[in-house]
């Protein structure tokens, strides 16, 4: 019996133990009407030998091809240490570090994530992590209309700039407890946020702006100027972050004159691999004046009855399991093994390695540019500063473009054309250090035939 | 477990040391920086580790010795369902392809992946009785929040406006009322009765015009089959609402009884428990729904559908009622491969055992702890997966708590049950073998806990102060608390 | 500096410390003339990243060809968990367990190896392994020189059934002490010893038999008959044999009446990548009269100052490290973690998974034999009982039949004209329970098809 | 690491218990063992262990924690090179085509692997300065087995047949005279002098007619460079002898001086010492050689070859003085895959820090343990990647012995340095940090040092009972080699 130990001699005198004439008798207590005798469409059992067969069979069907697609999900270079660590099972089969006593390993490392995660994001201190990106940018929502102390307005100002999935699940998620969304355009010309739209929004009541750094396109927003002006009006800013980036760009607990108040973003840059979307991890940071409005774990350093140091959790009575319906989330399960791999990434980077990544990505993204927009037909949607992603607008049509590409082995970006029709044939693509000149050629020439042949179509 | 500890990364890390091997190569820093306006760059180094490879390594493989686990000791962590994780399933869903395959890829280069995802909602389907599947939730409450979500957007559909208020019973885990909050409900408690089952007449009372739903774990966290389940499902749809099945607890009835057949409108899997893939520390989790014929409009996207022999996203334009995205992608994909291949490994006959022997297990440990003394929250119940046992009485003789217990248990070599939930026993320690340990194993826990009962009985004071053999001894959560102190700081700095 | 820590202030307080100018002063004491300034030879060092995806691009290049090859190493199912807790830092980057209260954990697996391997193989004592089944054959025959009581003689007789490139380690290392290794003959019938050919050596004065079972061409030997044969001759007996087979077969410690007296064998099938031929770990088990004649590290049980049961190395006084010129042998290093992989191998697949193993690779060779020998010209070498590999005949040269089916992704078997000369156009096959009957039906029809092309050629 | 022993895996074994997924499907053992004639069929199970799949994974999960290791001790074995193995080098050998490549696979299916193994060997020789390599030898001693035989080959070809005299100097490694004997030579030691080089004279008179060569680690055994090495070159080539380089030590001249400009011959080189592959609780190694233009015919089969574009292996037939195969196969490819992928992330400049750090290193821990009060056993000279203390004062003075030292180090959590061997210098610990420990780990050490012999002349007992931490205390070998217990036996059985 497939990760069942007992021996038929075992189930006998276990039986006999309890005083039960059969295992089916445990169930005694269920109505017989809802008793069902078997699950005749599950398939059989497989050996570890088989599945193992079956899914080398399923992930060569997946291939392997040359991807340039980033809008959220980031394929950078893992240190092999940070999953071989990762998976031990110590930290891989262990559970929520309850106990404290017998889990300082995880408990001591979210304690050096919440450090370095501060760090980063130049913010007080971090939860334990958030399912992703998307769920914690709603969060951050529901948590800026909890933590407001003047306003009590459910309203929150989603830039276009900000990633749509995130602005959909903020919406889905946040959407229930009656907190309202409201979009605000970008400028043509640098695909940044459009100060004048935002300014239409000056002396009306409203919780929080969002603000995405690098924004979706990957165009650099002139955050200082907006977190002021949102802190004049008495919004909350919420900044959203890709943590690469942050090696290089203002933290947001520096933007403005005062800093962002809470920080989220998705964790999947710091040493998770992209494995079809998930798991990931979001992270959140805050000021401390907001800790106690902040959802999910966090943990304390503390000492035991001989006064030694050690960790255990805090603040736990914001949480579900104590207090309950008037928690600051339902959060329980996080994405802890994912945090900790980001814990053993980033101290395998350093900062001088992540300052590496990022500038290597920014210049890998713009050697990419610079290459597909020698292609004719082909240009740059947008001017000013970028991070390690741009917009390409084609005289043709994006889908078919990629469709091309795509039989050449190459993942040639994102398709804007379903949430930026005003664009017209816009992709976003992204290249990171992971990319090589080789690489960036072999995209710009397979562009080039791409595009040719749809012209020719 | 490693019984030293360890001192903080930061304290390794030196300026100018760094993983040399790990930085990509050819970076010109200054050159990127200086394409970023001046205002926008970083003005001082984040405060990361620098520290070597082996510094690294060292440290956390140490910092992993300090962890209680599934691989390293027994975990019978009431409602939690801590359960062997096959090797295999990690191994096999980190194959390089699937790890490299981006979320935004097309479908047609990912077929291998669609078609696990696509099959493992039809097993899904199956083990629960439900319609329709959605992967997306990233853990329990996430899927919680959709189910419910659901029942709201459902009553909305029909312009059933005034549904707001979510029943749960008093002994439900946090996250139901907690999820029905974040969902803009009302949550309103009912009791259960002296046998841990549902107070009927309570419901009755409790159901109205306003009802929109009620969240149910069966087999309950009191660890006992509500046998009443017809009764309230009929109370309930008889008052216009739906049924909501935490699926926490789906490791006890897996092939016997589907909450599909018990009338259920909407549930959701702990993958994480009852199809095992690990907990890691604190998660990911995978909290899949499943919903009845009138639900499926409304589940979250994407989902797989299956054309022919091409698998595909089904996305908003695909389900127009659909009540959204819960994740920026598509949930915790990596996660719900190790659950198919789980799933897979196991088959049908296995998926069966898994209820038995679970079942199996918690009431032979019910059972002998019974003759060791201990006293039951339910006495006269069977156990499901999971059973009570209340310290109340030591509590009031001895001076010794179920947190007493609980921790002297870790020297013992045991992880300690669930402590003080279901909050509504007294002292109560909620204890879940689950089908994958031992008659060994289990005979060793209850001989631990014999044990610790005449130690209670000798001298109360060897459990007051356990532990004794972990690395740190009791820890003060009351300090931790108040004087918080969650980030590192240099020594010199004024902290 | 990839793996050096050293930061510049580091260095320089160092170099106070030790009194030196700079680091070049500490290689003072080499003669100037001898020095070099650097390894220009060498290419630049790579990242990781950069390591990571050139291997990526060279294992790409060697392919995952269907392979029907075995002559001594064996595609096996590997049970996920067994590289997993292998390659655990404290197993993988641990040394000789030499200060054993600090070893346990190694001392210990290695004391349940000896107790595992000493019973599959129906011997009282083993060591802590070998380098290969090739070395551990020409260890065995240096051992039974040395521990036969009763003869000086320095021959042995290896049969031709014996793996060739295991007779030819045993001469290349044991010939340096002036062992013989003679051959004989094998029986075209049955592909086993040649009764008649051994009985010629009736009387003289050879130290040992080396018996394979089952043998190179994966027939069954009467090990019994030529056990004791070898017994009455004064000869000891060597076995080697397959470690999976012996689930099935007679253990060496069975044979004929009294049972071999060294047993030794390749432990690659226990849980061993094929790894183009390494790492592997040669077993050897003996009777315990032997043991101070047995090469390669021992552990034994014992008891620390508490009266505690530990585990330590022990007879140390065999090795080299105490022994010297004296040892039983010089191997220091030996090949643990395989040995230590094999050891969780045997534990996860149990006495029955083993003979499951064996039943199964049975199956499949009679059917991969029952299906390729339906193609015309081809036919099965020998009668008589098999394991899980068999020669064929073809009426076309091996080399181009197997080059044909290579072109079709699969490795046919290893071409025996090198080796055995006079059986024509031979291929040893091998099919294990890693084979499902669609890869049997697509071996045979790719054979008919290459059959018929180099007829046709 | 855990202090809490583990039962045996035979204690966990019940009959009939089964990690099930492991097993092979559809596998009929009856109708198999049929075909098999009754006589050579096996009538009892081997008594391997029945247990679970969890149950296997936490006992050899917890065995592990059980060992220090690189990856959680500072480990200054001396001689051993016990430095950090990058997990790349593992990540990448294990890449699923290598790992399932067979041995035997023609070379057109197998340009990767084999691409690989060239690049090893060219480099292989511009580190060691000799003229060509061959990867096959799997450890250092198989490799000095492999270089005398050639070394005896040579001497044979050249029909010198008398020449079976091996020369070591009396602080060689246990291997060498034991390899030397393995070939069928003589050995013949030489003594050293105050300085620890070889004594010129004595080499004088030992070398003749009769000498096949002489064995030398440089720097030697005592942790210094062998200063004399062009007379001792001289002087036995004068005499018709041939060098031999145990390139154990050769971690400490990377980059800084190469055995083939010594004027040795041949040599072997660890790969797990100097280019860091892992020690594995034993092995594996990887033992290549290198020789000179005249050794070079007789180099070990098989090895890489490169015709244009295309590499494929180079057997007897192409190297038909060669002295043969020593494995089935080619050697520890695995191993070597891991070198590879070693020395190419140091590259060039890497390559020359492994010997500056590792002598900077040594040269402080030397220094400070001098500053601390211990004594050297070469006071005079440089450190070269190890030296060695010698406790012969204490011993006499304080009753404590380098064994005592040792034990207690591991109390502090440092694996204990290589104790009595070289046997030449009484109660000496050989001292290796390698480069990739830092300087806090060294400081680290030299207090523990320091504290230990604080322990010592406060009270000597606390030593001589060390370990105290650790799982077991100190273990009674005498009684190991007595009492043989080598395997286990039920404890029913009659043992
Ligand atoms: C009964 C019950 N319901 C819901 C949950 C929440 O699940 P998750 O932790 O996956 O969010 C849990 C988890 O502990 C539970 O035990
Ligand atoms: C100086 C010296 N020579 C030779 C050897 C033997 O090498 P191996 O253990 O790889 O056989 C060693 C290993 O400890 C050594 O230190």
């Amino acid at each position: 019996m497939p990760f069942i130990p007992h021996t038929e001699q075992d189930v006998r005198e276990m039986l006999v133990t309890i005083g039960a004439p059969s295992i089916d008798a445990l169930f005694d207590e269920i109505p017989a009407s809802l008793r069902i005798s078997g699950l005749d469409g599950i398939p059989e059992g497989l050996s570890e030998m088989e599945i193992g067969r079956l899914m080398g069979e399923r992930a060569r069907l997946d291939g392997r091809p040359l991807s340039f697609l980033g809008a959220g999900a980031y394929e950078h270079h893992i240190p092999s240490a940070v999953w071989t660590i990762t998976t031990r099972g110590e930290f891989y089969s262990a559970y929520t570090p309850y106990q404290a006593e017998a889990s300082q390993g995880t408990l001591q490392l979210i304690y050096e994530y919440q450090t370095m995660i501060s760090s980063l994001t130049g913010m007080e201190v971090s939860n334990a992590s958030l399912y992703d990106g998307g769920s914690a940018v709603a969060e951050a929502a529901l948590m800026a209309v909890r933590a407001h102390r003047k306003s009590k307005s459910l309203r929150v100002l989603v830039p276009q700039t900000v990633n749509p999935n995130y602005r959909r699940v903020a919406i889905s998620t946040a959407g229930n407890q009656g907190l309202r969304f409201e979009t605000v355009a970008y400028r043509r010309e640098d695909g940044c946020i459009d100060r004048e739209a935002l300014a239409a929004y000056a002396g009306e009541d409203i919780a929080a702006l969002v603000i995405q750094q690098p924004n979706f396109f990957g165009q650099l927003e002139d955050v200082d100027a907006l977190t002021d002006w949102a802190h004049e009006q008495g919004m909350l800013v919420i900044a959203v972050v890709n943590p690469t980036s942050l090696a290089l760009l203002k933290p947001p607990g520096e933007w403005g004159k005062t800093g962002a108040d809470i920080c989220v973003g998705e964790g999947q840059p710091l040493g998770v691999p992209l494995s079809s979307g998930g798991p990931y991890f979001g992270f959140m940071t805050t000021r401390m004046e907001y800790v106690r409005s902040m959802p999910g774990r966090i943990v304390g350093r503390t000492v035991d009855l001989d006064g030694k140091q050690g960790y255990t959790l805090t603040l736990q009575a914001r949480e579900q399991h104590i207090r309950r319906g008037k928690a600051t989330s339902n959060i329980c399960t996080n994405q802890g093994l994912l945090m900790t791999a980001a814990t053993i990434y980033m101290t395998l980077i350093g900062p001088q390695g992540l300052s590496k990544v990022a500038a290597a990505s920014m210049q890998r993204s713009d050697e990419l540019v610079e290459a597909l927009t020698q292609v004719k037909g082909v240009r740059a949607a947008f001017k000013g500063p970028r991070f390690h992603e741009a917009v390409l607008l084609l005289d043709r049509p994006a889908s078919a473009v990629l469709r091309e590409l795509e039989a050449q082995g190459i993942l040639g970006g994102l398709d804007l054309s379903g949430d930026y029709p005003e664009l017209g044939s816009a992709l976003l693509v992204c290249a990171t250090e992971t990319k090589t000149a080789g690489d960036l050629a072999r995209y710009a020439a397979a562009l080039g035939a791409a595009v040719q042949k749809v012209r020719a179509a | 477990m490693n019984q030293i500890l360890e001192k903080s990364i930061f304290e390794y890390s030196r300026a100018g040391r760094s993983a040399h091997a790990q930085q990509p190569p050819g970076a010109d820093v200054a050159s990127a920086a200086q394409k970023i306006p001046a205002a926008l760059r970083r003005r001082t180094a984040p405060m990361l580790p620098e520290v070597s490879e082996l510094d690294a390594v060292r440290h956390f493989t140490r910092l992993s010795q300090l962890n209680f686990s599934i691989d390293t000791n027994f975990y019978p962590l009431g409602s939690c369902t801590m359960k062997y994780n096959p090797k295999a399933c990690n191994q096999y869903a980190m194959l390089p392809e699937f790890l490299a395959r981006h979320p935004l890829a097309p479908d047609t280069q990912g077929q291998g992946f669609l078609s696990c995802m696509f099959e493992l909602q039809e097993m899904l389907k199956e083990v629960t009785g439900m319609k329709a599947v959605s992967l997306n939730p990233m853990a329990g409450a996430h899927g919680e929040f959709a189910g419910v979500a659901m029942i709201r957007a459902y009553h909305r559909a029909r312009g059933d406006l005034a549904r707001n208020e979510i029943i749960v019973p008093e002994a439900a885990h946090g996250t139901n009322p907690a999820t029905a909050t974040m969902c803009g409900c009302i949550v309103k408690e009912i009791p259960v009765d002296a046998q841990g089952d549902v107070d009927l007449d309570a419901l009755a009372k409790a159901v109205g015009p306003n009802t929109a739903g009620i969240m149910l774990t069966n087999p309950s966290t009191l660890g006992v089959f509500e046998r009443k389940i017809e009764q309230v499902a009929k109370l309930v749809h008889g008052a216009g609402g739906l049924l909501y099945y935490d699926g926490a607890n789906l490791n006890a009835i897996l092939g016997k009884v589907r909450p599909g057949d018990m009338g259920f409108d909407v549930i959701h899997m702990n993958l994480h428990k009852t199809f095992s893939t690990p907990h890691g520390g604190g998660g990911p989790g995978a909290g899949a729904v499943g919903v009845s014929a009138r639900l499926e409009p409304f589940l979250p996207v994407p989902i797989v559908g299956r054309e022919g022999d091409h698998y595909r996203w089904l996305s908003e334009a695909d389900r127009p009622q659909s009540i959204g995205r819960l994740s920026a992608f598509m949930g915790n994909a990596g996660v719900l491969l190790r659950a198919y291949i789980y799933m897979r490994m196991l088959g049908r006959e296995g998926m069966s055992r898994v209820g038995e022997y679970a079942t199996l297990n918690a009431n032979y440990v019910m059972a002998r702890l019974r003759q060791a003394g201990f006293d039951l929250a339910y006495p006269e119940r069977r156990a499901s997966h999971e059973f009570i046992v209340t310290m109340k009485r030591q509590a009031k003789e001895l001076n010794v708590t179920a947190m007493d217990i609980a921790k002297r248990l870790l020297d013992y070599g045991f992880h300690a049950p669930t402590t003080y939930f279901p909050l509504l026993v007294p002292e109560c320690l909620l204890i879940e073998p689950t089908e994958t340990e031992s008659r060994e194993t289990l005979d060793g826990f209850v001989a631990a806990m014999a044990s610790i009962m005449a130690e209670a009985q000798a001298d109360a004071s060897t459990l007051k102060t356990a532990p004794h053999t972990m690395p740190v001894r009791r820890l003060d959560d009351v300090r931790a608390a108040k004087q918080l102190d969650l980030t590192w700081k240099p020594v010199n700095s004024a902290a």
